[in-house]
């Protein structure tokens, strides 16, 4: 299946411990597995548990708008994007996990 | 081709956090492709309430309802949350359902994608 | 068939019992796991019950692959 | 003389009465300022209330610089 | 000269998530120069139990507490809340005094400080 | 008096705005503020309502460790402390308000 993890919480957080865990558990189901990265999640992208899943193959993106007003520069394996282009991952995903 | 899904959005805490805008926000950037509905339960009808998120360094919500509208997304609030609550609405120039819990039910099982906040 | 699973991240945060569905499947993360439901259809996140040092028996337990292949299966999923 | 200035953040969390003093005074902040307690010594964030629309009699409503100012005039401030 | 201070620090909220680390973090240099008792109150007395950080992504607190032992620090539990609960603790190697709720309000009266978190 | 604030919330919280709007009131009043950021706290380190209090005359400092931790780079109107740095200004103030 395609499954969408959107993370909104900061990565202190027990949302993200699970979203890195489930992310890791669809990945070695053979899953693709997006994770989008929005409000304080975006804090994520310099924690070195989404650059392994990025690694392994997940695909991250994050919302351009909260990395530039959180002064948040991230590497060349995430992939900036919107709300809108949150949209278009929710019209492909089979599942969608939205934590908060 | 993009599919159009179902899509409800519940806000159930109170909006006096980011929660509320980026929530919003994020309902508006679905609406362009997919059919909305957004769910004020419990805590998250003060959302609709006329409070003041600039005084406590929020940005404003009222361009994002109004997108809402204007994409013919539909505005729940649960009845029993506004009735416990003694709350008024604030006229954001859209219409707002007020539902019961049982028809939010329905909403929720008809959904294709639940998104909660 | 699972119709909605329902990850559920504190339990006193879910009352909304007439949400429930027949054929629907709770999972219990995070602090959840602390409360367990008087239910039936609820399994716990194996981890987060074992990192917060609560008792829970282990055919109730899931781990992250078997939920992923609960939600795989189910209809949809809702986290709350 | 206030004894202990305590500055609540959020009512639920606040049940301990015991270890409010007579001489203690109380600061609603934040979301607190949705639900006012039924004791007497308590003022409530003018902002704060305002930002969530709630109605409080203008004589429990204290501005930043009043909250500042009763902070150094107690012994000591908690947040809660 | 520093001032040396009576300082109390309580713990509220379950450990399991950063809370519980960092005010323990912050307890330790802390009690270099001062007089600490950590208090540990309502779900904070879950920290006392033998829970596993690092399988929620959290670091170990092993080190503070004896950290706090060490430096003759006065670790309290609330006694009403660890009889709730129902719960043991682990042994950390260091004396935890079990008090109700009427000591734990003096040892709040008395302090200096109070760091809550 | 001398008010030490100690700021563990990230700045999209109550805890910063209640932190921020208390700092300003201090100053306003023309006591001493000394601002303290540790865990989520340091990513209020890039937000402009910190930088002004630092004109204004508030002394910023930060956790070194969670500065890395969440690598942080602040500028130079941010002192870099410690948690020993942190029992030194409880030492020194008259008030403390812990913001978490």
């Amino acid at each position: 299946m395609k499954l969408l993890i959107v993370l909104a919480s900061n990565p202190y957080s027990h949302d993200f411990n699970t979203a890195v865990k489930l992310a890791n558990a669809g990945i070695e189901r053979n899953h693709t597995v997006f994770l989008f990265f929005m409000a304080n999640g975006v804090y994520s992208l310099v924690r070195e548990e989404i650059k392994n899943l990025a690694k392994l193959g997940a695909k991250i993106y994050y919302c351009a708008h909260n990395a530039n007003q959180r002064k948040i520069k991230p590497e060349d394996w995430a992939e900036s994007s919107s709300m809108y282009g949150l949209s278009k991952l929710m019209s492909e995903a089979d599942k969608v996990i939205m934590l908060d | 081709m993009a599919k159009k899904k179902n899509i409800v959005f519940i806000l159930k805490s109170n909006p006096f956090s980011w929660k509320a805008f980026e929530a919003l926000r994020q309902a508006v950037g679905a609406s362009i492709e997919h059919r909305i509905t957004f769910i004020f339960l419990k805590d998250g009808v003060y959302t609709l309430t006329d409070w003041k998120p600039q005084l406590i360094g929020i940005e404003p919500i009222d361009k994002s309802i109004e997108s809402l509208g204007m994409m013919n997304a539909e505005i729940v609030a649960e009845k029993e949350a506004v009735r416990e609550r003694g709350i008024l609405f604030k006229d954001w120039g859209v219409e707002i359902h007020i539902k019961d819990k049982d028809e939010i039910c329905d909403l929720v099982k008809d959904a294709e994608v639940v998104i909660t906040w | 068939m699972v119709n909605t699973v329902w990850i559920i991240k504190r339990m006193a945060d879910f009352p909304e019992l007439e949400l429930l569905d027949e054929e629907d499947l709770i999972i219990l993360v995070q602090d959840a796991v602390l409360r367990t439901p008087s239910l039936d259809n609820w399994y716990a996140c194996e981890e987060d019950t074992i990192a917060r040092g609560v008792k829970i028996s282990q055919d109730k337990l899931v781990s992250y692959t078997d939920i992923i292949d609960i939600i795989e299966k189910a209809n949809k999923v809702v986290v709350w």
